[in-house]
């Protein structure tokens, strides 16, 4: 957006030129490009260029076993690998017909809040970068690091867990991880207080977030925004509410929105939303000691496991938003086909593009990084 | 950066004209050279590229936690100011071309880091038709991390071993680059094609450097000054060609 | 068939029978024991069926073996000084004696029947010998005695498990 | 927590708050590697004295990551399903999911806590590792992620098998055992991890895993295209066989192997007959007539040469002196194991091709050797062992002690004896459970009760019978007495009144010889009103003549053969139990070997002669 | 979220629609199949009658056998809390189809990702060119005759470790067993 002040000159021509912003681009998240075409430093045309990250995610997971394609899942999103993880053992279940026990839900909850807790914190540092506040950026990343740590307790690695199967998850919680996750929790609760000053209550941030990428709801809904982006345009709507899975029916939390639409709404949602996790984890925490029983239902062989014919279209609410898979079956060892929907597909490509006309360009990566747009989601 | 259309003409090839003098080995270029590789292995920029996904544990490798300026790296935004290119796991052929341009745009003396198993053997995108599988067929790589991927601190133990190599004056696989050009050149040949070319003058630049071998040229880089001589003659570029090629190509 | 030539172990319920004999009297009597035995398994060569020559053929081997070490010992120095002395007669003196004289075996032996009096030879042999050994005075005599009881033994091992492949056939 | 009102954003000194921070201790980690978390994926270890060299964690890899490197200096066994393979990991592949770890049949396989590994150019050959139980470097790390229950992805438990109770079976010679329902069969067969120890277990190297990965995915006629590649007598092998396959399933390491053979008897059953006829005759190529063979006996080594002689065009003639086929298979094998209506199907397919069985036809009695010498182009020696072994005791000679096998033979042959109200059997192998068990049922169906003991010099655990025949003979009510040496059959005025057995101390010697141990004073008598020895068996080779008896070489009492199955004769070839001793997959590999043999041979001679 | 739109119950639109075969998959979710035809139609009363605002996905199905591809349009409703996928099969032959694009935004993406994976054409959609695969010039990638192993063996060559230990157990006759 344009300062007030700012006055409108007759450029000549040569202020008119095309830049690749990205793919080796310090303000662009992941290995992306937008080539953009500006006028002085306001954006005019807009065009994403993804690709680059490219792995034929979709190909591969037709020729591996349906359990192999565990591994694969996690890596189509770097920074929020669990819900990938946890939709494609929805889909799997729900195509085998997999009863997963009560214990491995509630596992499976606590993995998914953990990740968009870790996915969170990491946006705010990516996005604190994008408007030079790397104090902030250090924090954040830092942060989430405490919770990868958590990660490598529970499941065995630190950022691709691989935890979720078809049919529940592959262990049970280490002694003494509830307390550990407890710990935290009060640490995050201490440290957010310290986010506000340093980050979200900034004038200088608050400044340029505010009015930078807005999007109206009419907008949001007719370019396909979901997740944290849809709701700081006031729409409240959550896969996790309204198309529930796993145990999130029998939790209480709220759907926190903005109004405003723009980079500073989708933050605070994303700040609101943390806040959540955290009630949903204490539930968990709470919850969860009283819960037990078996961690994953029985599986067949992996090597000789026919998944029966059928399709299956999970969904879930990651970080980023909705979530989801398209599975198709033929009865056979490895799935037919996959087809991977993340919400990154919206907001990292047409929503980013339209969003980037009219900024300025150094606002381009800020635009970016409020939408949590995720490039290897796009690209897979 | 999309070289073949952006770049209607080439642009012409880098000649300095200074003739590289061959160097003395004398006491006090030994003394010299040894501070200067002290020095450089005290001061690393890494370019800031995220090529794949072990990238995601750089921002904790570079941040407070696992902080990697305490051996002297940092994060660089330009590849002409970068020491270190580090390839975070597996490379598409699509950000392989950018790998590339990237790399030779980068000055001398230049590492290459190869992170996660993809960039050994192609990893657990073995068979996909999207990514390049060994790094080190399309650029001479220094030193390798293993890991799926590697952690802070795995990256930063690769660091310190990089740093001792360059030291002790063992890290100079870019020469190689130069040396075997025709080789890393042929293997991107296969890969992007027979019009596949860069706007740097590799061969330029070996020859300014007195790095140009015996496996500099050969039968890729006559490909390629066909090609330019080509795009020469269409007079899209004005393109100085090298005189073995010549020789070479009339053979 | 007898029933001593089933292989078995143990004194129970024998007589132990008190008696001396000189070492020369015992070397003959073991010799003619290796002896009739060893024509005996010759002679039964001729008599069986193919199948069954190459283990009759062993057995014989297997005791000329035993003769021409008793031969090898008279012919020691040393066993000539001790040849006269009187030494006690083991108690299971009778049974070696028996199968001195008394081949007990059908006229048309097959595999089973020709492995079970070799058993049992076998068998009285080793006791004999064993019961010698620790009868005479040590030197080349209780040497050879001991040697032989090994054998004897060993052989009847090996036979044992051969009699458990043939008859047993496996253990259907 | 509260929430902000961002209406009024602040000083603009407010972000200075965190200068207090200054002073803090910093969240630096120290520098160098920190211990990695308890069940961390690190770098691979393997246990090589549990690891079998399967490759199931070969299969698993979604990466192929993972190799298997043979290493001649390690101990391999087939039939115990150990090879001398070790896997060797890929580290420029590997993405450390573990899958491997979790699929481990032995569990030997785990992953370490470490996870520093750097190397130059120059080293990438240090990518490629066998791990072992040091770790990647030698530096002896902590396992991290490991096998545990929860994680196993092994399935330990077999499909229950339904069968017939006990007092529902012994009143007739009913089947015992249902087989497998579609669903189970399926299940079961789903457990197999395709490692192949079975197929190098099998005498007949049957390639198990194809035919239980084509049951499971539901492909039942390639289940029997891959059957009939190794096993003419499927219906004989899914029932009876002596499963060294099961013995070597590498999923009996922690748990209970793969019914194989029943899952074999699921695809013949489920397929029915016409169509296995029809499958099978596919195979029969439309071949010239290659020459003449003659088979003496139609037990499974017979009717399997036959089977792949026929296939390759020679006109074979088999000459059993029995009135129907199967050998011991029929006249040993009771009803209740193996039906005689499958044991027909079998035989059928194996007629359908051609091959000419006369029944009732003995050879040396109603045709000589010298004539099938001559009529024919190669003569196969199958007689099988179908003399009963006695025991010699005292006593033995009476007319109700029998033995095991005529008895078993007069059974199914229907002829008459009297059926005793007491029984003792002497033998714990599988005749003694098969005949033990017959006479129990012949006693329920004629005087409505049984009384049926066995006696074994052997100790329960070191009883040959296979383990589910011991356990459903005591099911159905026959009494096992171990440890026993029979000793006389006490006769009483010329009736039989029982056994008097001693007690063993010990059958083998310490180096595992058999060396019986008794201790004389412990006499015990089984009264009986007829004794039945099954011992063992004996093969009649009366037959060849005197002539080719004297002809042949002979070892250990059998025919001696090369290891194609040739007799010293060039014409003559021998296979089965009466060459091998008594084993029906055994016979069948036997048979395979020689038909083999006989069509090289052959094959040479015409070339010779052209 | 906007109140105007009346919820139609979903019924009625598909009672409307000739040849629509609806199925409850489970609550929530519903099976429409449906000829290529009329799929437009359909889509524009889900959209305009019964507020499924949200296109959540194009995902497209590659049949060899049947020579066809598979398109599922799934689309929701914000008010009903229901996905309907609507399923319908474009010959391999013409591989053309129809953009929704002025129907739904999101479409534009996914077609012209079914476009790049597919070879799958769709008239009217505004970015009918390559975003992922610029630079591959094989054959679309999704397809499933196209087989990705088989062209990775043909372009790249694998690495050829030989550490000490191996070349000491080839030294005693052993190696790397295929």
């Amino acid at each position: 957006m344009r300062p007030e002040n700012y006055k409108s000159v007759e450029h000549p021509p040569s202020h008119e030129y095309e830049l690749n912003f990205g793919p080796n681009h310090p303000g662009i998240e992941g290995n992306y490009a937008l080539k953009v075409k500006l006028e002085g430093d306001v954006v005019t045309e807009a065009k994403a260029d993804g690709g680059y990250l490219h792995r034929g995610f979709e190909k591969l997971m037709e020729t591996r076993l349906w359990m192999q394609n565990i591994a694969l899942v996690p890596r189509i999103c770097v920074p929020d690998p669990v819900p990938m993880e946890v939709v494609y053992s929805l889909g799997v279940e729900e195509l085998g017909g997999l009863e997963v026990p009560a214990r491995a839900q509630w596992l499976r909850v606590l993995h998914l809040e953990l990740s968009r807790i870790a996915a969170h914190l990491f946006t705010f540092g990516g996005h604190a970068a994008t408007t030079g506040m790397y104090s902030n950026m250090f924090w954040g990343v830092t942060d989430r690091d405490y919770v990868l740590d958590l990660f490598e307790q529970m499941s065995g690695g630190r950022v691709y867990h691989m935890y979720n199967v078809p049919g529940g998850v592959r262990r049970d919680l280490p002694d003494g991880f509830l307390a550990r996750v407890s710990e935290l929790l009060d640490y995050l609760e201490r440290r957010l207080p310290q986010y506000d000053d340093l980050f979200f209550a900034n004038a200088v941030f608050i400044d340029r977030a505010r009015g930078t990428g807005t999007l109206t709801q009419e907008q949001a809904l007719s370019w396909g925004v979901t997740g944290p982006n849809l709701r700081a345009c006031g729409l409240s709507f959550d896969v996790r509410r309204d198309d529930p899975y796993l145990v999130y029916d029998q939790l209480e939390f709220d759907i926190p929105t903005e109004t405003a639409g723009d980079a500073l709404a989708r933050t605070l949602v994303r700040r609101a939303e943390l806040i959540q996790s955290i009630r949903i984890l204490r539930q968990v925490i709470a919850r969860l000691p009283g819960i037990d029983g078996p961690i994953r239902c029985p599986l067949p062989n992996p090597l000789a496991w026919n998944v029966p014919m059928g399709e299956a279209y999970p969904r879930v609410e990651s970080s980023k938003g909705e979530l989801c898979f398209y599975l198709v079956s033929t009865g056979g060892d490895r799935p037919h086909r996959v087809h991977v929907r993340g919400p990154s597909s919206m907001h990292a490509v047409q929503v980013l593009e339209r969003l980037s006309i009219g900024t300025r360009i150094e606002d381009v990566a800020q635009t970016m990084f409020s939408l949590d747009a995720c490039p290897p989601e796009v690209d897979r | 950066m999309s070289e073949e259309k952006t770049f209607p003409a080439i642009p012409p090839a880098v000649s300095t004209g200074i003739a590289c003098e061959t160097k003395k080995d004398s006491f006090l270029q030994r003394v010299m050279d040894g501070f200067a590789e002290f020095c450089r292995a005290r001061s690393l920029f890494i370019l800031h590229y995220c090529t794949g996904c072990g990238a995601i544990e750089l921002p904790p490798a570079i941040t407070s936690r696992f902080d990697l300026e305490r051996l002297g790296v940092s994060p660089m935004v330009t590849p002409r100011q970068a020491d270190i290119l580090l390839i975070t796991g597996y490379v598409s052929i699509k950000t392989l071309k950018r790998i590339i341009l990237t790399y030779e745009q980068m000055q001398g003396p230049k590492y290459v880091i190869g992170i996660c198993s993809c960039t050994v053997n192609g990893g657990m995108y073995w068979n996909s038709y999207a990514t390049a599988k060994q790094l080190n067929e399309y650029l001479p790589v220094d030193m390798y991390i293993a890991g799926c991927m590697p952690r802070p601190e795995a990256v930063q133990e690769g660091l310190k071993q990089l740093r001792e190599k360059i030291e002790s004056g063992e890290a100079n696989s870019w020469e190689d680059y130069f040396k075997r050009y025709d080789h890393y050149l042929g293997n991107q040949q296969h890969l992007f094609g027979d019009d596949w070319h860069t706007p740097t003058d590799v061969i330029g630049e070996a020859r300014h450097y007195d790095l140009l071998g015996d496996e500099s040229l050969g039968e890729h880089t006559v490909r390629l000054e066909k090609y330019l001589q080509h795009h020469q003659e269409l007079g899209l570029t004005n393109v100085e060609l090298e005189p073995e090629n010549k020789e070479l190509m009339e053979r | 068939m007898s029933d001593d030539t089933t292989p078995r172990e143990g004194h129970s319920g024998y007589e132990r029978l008190r008696g001396t004999k000189s070492i020369a009297e015992i070397l003959e009597t073991a010799m003619s024991f290796e002896r009739s035995a060893q024509t005996f398994y010759e002679d039964l060569v001729d008599r069986v069926s193919k199948p069954m020559r190459a283990l009759v053929k062993e057995l014989a081997e297997e005791e000329a073996g035993h003769y021409a070490a008793f031969m090898a010992l008279k012919a020691d120095p040393a066993v000539q000084q001790q040849i006269g002395e009187q030494v006690q007669i083991p108690p299971s003196d009778h049974r070696f004696s028996d199968y001195i004289h008394l081949p007990a075996l059908p006229d048309k032996p097959d595999d089973q029947s020709i492995l079970q009096y070799a058993l049992g030879r076998e068998h009285a042999a080793m006791e004999q010998y064993q019961s010698l050994a620790s009868e005479v005075p040590p030197g080349p005599l209780q040497d050879t005695f001991r040697f032989l009881a090994q054998e004897e033994l060993e052989h009847k091992k090996e036979l044992e498990k051969r009699y458990y492949e043939v008859v047993h056939s496996g253990g259907v | 927590m509260t929430d902000i009102k961002y209406e009024s954003k602040g000083s603009l000194l407010r972000p200075f708050k965190a200068l207090a921070f200054l002073g803090r201790e910093p969240v630096t980690e120290p520098m160098g590697p920190r211990p990695a978390s308890e069940n961390y994926r690190g770098f691979h270890l393997n246990d090589w004295e549990k690891c079998i060299g399967c490759g199931t964690c070969k299969k698993i890899c979604d990466n192929q990551a993972i190799r298997m490197v043979s290493i001649p200096d390690l101990p391999a066994d087939p039939v115990k399903g150990i090879r001398a393979e070790r896997p060797a990991m890929d580290y420029g592949r590997c993405c450390w999911c573990g899958l491997c770890v979790d699929l481990c049949p032995t569990g030997s396989l785990s992953l370490s806590r470490e996870y520093v590994h750097t190397c130059t150019e120059e080293q990438i050959s240090s990518y490629f590792i066998l791990p072992d139980p040091k770790g990647m470097h030698g530096q002896g790390y902590e396992k991290g992620w490991a096998k545990t229950a929860d994680a196993d992805l092994i399935d330990l438990e077999r499909q229950p098998m339904h069968q017939l109770a006990p007092d529902e079976r012994t009143d007739s010679f009913a089947e015992v055992v249902d087989g497998f329902d579609p669903q189970s069969a399926l299940l079961e067969a789903s457990r197999c991890i395709q490692c192949g120890m079975c197929h190098d277990a099998c005498p007949s190297n049957m390639d198990a895993p194809q035919y239980i990965r084509a049951i499971w995915s539901d492909d039942l006629e390639a289940a029997i295209e891959h059957i009939y590649d190794t096993n003419p007598l499927a219906h004989v092998c899914g029932r009876v066989c002596t499963h060294r396959c099961e013995s070597a399933c590498s999923i009996g390491i922690r748990g209970k192997p793969l019914s194989i053979r029943w899952l074999k008897r699921y695809a013949m059953d489920q397929v029915g007959h016409d169509r296995v006829r029809d499958i099978v005759s596919k195979r029969k190529a439309p071949l010239p007539d290659s020459g003449k063979i003659a088979i003496i006996g139609a037990g499974p080594a017979g009717l399997t040469a036959a089977y792949d002689l026929a296939l390759q065009g020679f006109q074979v003639t088999i000459y059993e002196g029995l009135p129907q086929g199967g050998g011991m298979t029929r006249y040993g094998i009771p009803e209740y194991r193996l039906p005689y209506n499958r044991l027909d199907d079998d035989i059928d397919i194996i007629t359908s091709l051609g091959v000419v069985i006369h029944y009732d036809t003995w050879v040396g009695r109603d045709i000589s050797m010298t004539q099938l010498e001559q009529d024919n182009d190669a003569v196969i020696v199958a007689n099988g062992l179908h003399l009963g072994r006695s025991t010699r005791i005292p006593g033995s000679d009476h007319a109700q002690v029998y033995s095991a096998i005529d008895l078993l033979r007069k059974i199914t042959l229907g002829e008459h004896f009297d059926i005793p109200q007491r029984a003792v059997v002497i033998g714990g192998g599988n005749v003694a459970m098969d005949i033990a068990r017959s006479l129990l049922r012949l006693q329920q169906r004629t005087h409505g009760r049984t009384d049926v003991t066995v006696t074994t010099l052997e100790a329960r655990d070191q009883m040959m019978a296979a383990a589910d025949e011991i356990e459903e003979a005591e099911e159905e009510g026959v009494v096992i007495i171990n440890s026993r040496g029979p000793r006389q059959c006490t006769v009483d005025k010329e009736v039989l009144t029982g056994l008097e057995t001693v007690h063993c101390i010990s059958v083998f010697d310490a180096e595992g010889r058999f060396h019986p141990q008794y201790d004389e004073d412990d006499l015990t008598l089984y009264g009986a009103d007829m004794v039945v020895e099954a011992i063992g068996q004996a093969p009649d080779n009366d037959f060849l003549g005197e002539l080719l008896t004297e002809r042949l070489e002979w070892v250990r009492g059998r025919l001696k053969i090369d290891e194609e199955g040739r007799t010293s004769e060039p014409w003559l070839w021998a296979a089965g139990d009466a060459v091998e001793g008594p084993d029906v997959i055994h016979a069948i590999a036997g048979g395979h070997r020689v038909a083999n043999s006989i069509q090289q041979h052959l094959a040479s001679l015409r070339k010779a002669s052209a | 979220m906007s109140k105007e739109i009346k919820a139609v119950r979903l019924d009625e639109v598909l009672g409307e629609m000739e040849g629509a075969v609806m199925q409850r998959k489970r609550p929530g979710r519903i099976r429409v199949d449906i000829e290529a035809d009329a799929l437009p139609t359909l889509l524009q009363l889900l959209k305009g009658r019964a507020g499924y605002l949200h296109l959540s996905s194009i995902s497209c199905v590659d049949w060899p056998e049947d020579e066809e591809f598979e398109l599922v349009y799934h689309v929701w409703s914000y008010e009903t809390g229901v996905l309907v996928s609507a399923h319908t099969r474009i010959s391999k032959q013409s591989a053309r189809y129809i953009s929704v694009y002025d129907l739904y935004v999101p479409a534009g993406f996914f077609e012209r990702d079914i476009y790049e994976m597919y070879g799958l054409y769709f008239e009217g959609s505004p970015h009918m060119e390559k975003f992922i695969l610029t630079e591959w010039n094989g054959p679309p990638p999704m397809l499933k005759s196209f087989d990705t192993e088989e062209f990775v063996r043909d372009t790249f060559d694998w690495k050829e470790y030989n550490p000490d230990w191996l070349q000491e157990i080839v030294a005693k006759g052993g190696g790397i067993v295929e």
